[in-house]
């Protein structure tokens, strides 16, 4: 099991799902037609660390972040 | 790294760097200081921050600043900002200014664009994420 | 432009420029802080001005800052400013981040180039002219 | 009769002479070796005001400035 987390204003509570690698992840997430225009916008983490590759092999436990686009300042 | 609720005291950040670095024997000290412009009929600005992944964002700059013999400084308001008060103030310490300059700017832009930040303008006491001026972080797009 | 007999109150004037431009609206304030580094045995950097031509200097700039929407201000020493104390402080407040950090790296640099000032170690009580980091002022050599 | 005065470092009194023009005023103060050596590396104003022409006709009065190479902040 491993728990998705939507992080700002995309506002839904995280999701726990099972998921071998992030490609399971990005399938499970297009179900919900809500996330599927925040999802092109949006960055990942695991456990906090920023990745850029889908095949990432997941871990119980883990914690997937969903970053929507930023402004600071 | 510094989160404040709301407004930053900008004065009192800016004076306790300047004399936390004394003695270090830098030459140049650059602040940018982020203040909240009255427009669109904001009351305020408003703030969300994950802050484990902006702590390793800045370590990482603060390990780039020390390569180039400078560091780096960052303060940031969480939650409800008014205008005309400061949201933001971020700083380079380093010995030579020709690698202050540099660095304030490719700090504060890169902040810009990677800082874990969502921003939402208060309007009415409602607030309404910032979307259209919104930068999405390198690597978006990856499960879509 | 402000000018002081020896180092400068950097605190004050970085808070007296906030306060001042408080209802401006701007939205970003770029200071830079010039701080005099112990290195090669000085006790003090020592400075003269020739107050005329950068007055000039500094209304030149105003104006090619006013046409960006931002604003310049500077304060410099006068006379002998020992090691770890600021000799200078400028800053840019404009509405934008972009102009500002644009703003203050070129007037940062043309101050360094052209501005009437002339800096002396002091090393045992005595001024030495720091000649080999000077700079010639555009259009030098008209005279040779 | 104009005057001619050194700022900064090259610690010289002021000058009075009699000159038309700039070339008038660079070839007096050649005659001075002392000098030489700053003249080709110190900009000119007259009356506060840089100049960068040889050929500007002076008068009664002007001050002109030499000022040598410069390094605020």
């Amino acid at each position: 099991m491993i728990t998705v987390e939507f992080l700002g204003p995309i506002n839904k509570a995280p999701i726990e799902m099972e998921a071998d690698t992030l490609a399971d992840v990005s399938a499970r997430l297009k179900e919900d037609t809500e996330l599927t225009q925040w999802l092109e916008k949006c960055a990942v983490a695991i456990n906090d660390s920023m990745v850029s590759d889908l095949s990432v092999l997941l871990k119980e436990g883990d914690r997937i972040s969903i970053l929507p686009p930023v402004c600071g300042g | 790294m510094e989160l404040y609720q709301g407004s930053l005291e900008v004065k009192e950040i800016f004076g306790r760097w300047l004399d936390e670095q004394a003695a270090s024997n830098y030459g140049a000290y650059v602040p940018f200081v982020g203040i909240i412009r009255a427009e669109d009929g904001i009351e305020a600005l408003s703030f969300d921050i994950y802050e484990p992944i902006l702590k390793k964002w800045f370590d990482e700059w603060q390990a780039r600043a020390m390569e180039r013999g400078a560091i780096v400084k960052m303060a940031h308001a969480v939650g409800d900002v008014p205008i005309h008060t400061s949201s933001y103030v971020s700083a380079v310490f380093s010995p030579k200014r020709r690698v202050a300059l540099e660095l304030i700017e490719e700090f504060v832009e890169d902040f810009k664009a990677n800082a874990p930040i969502w921003k939402y303008d208060v309007k009415n006491g409602k607030r309404i994420y910032a979307e259209d001026r919104s930068t999405p972080m390198d690597g978006a797009g990856l499960l879509a």
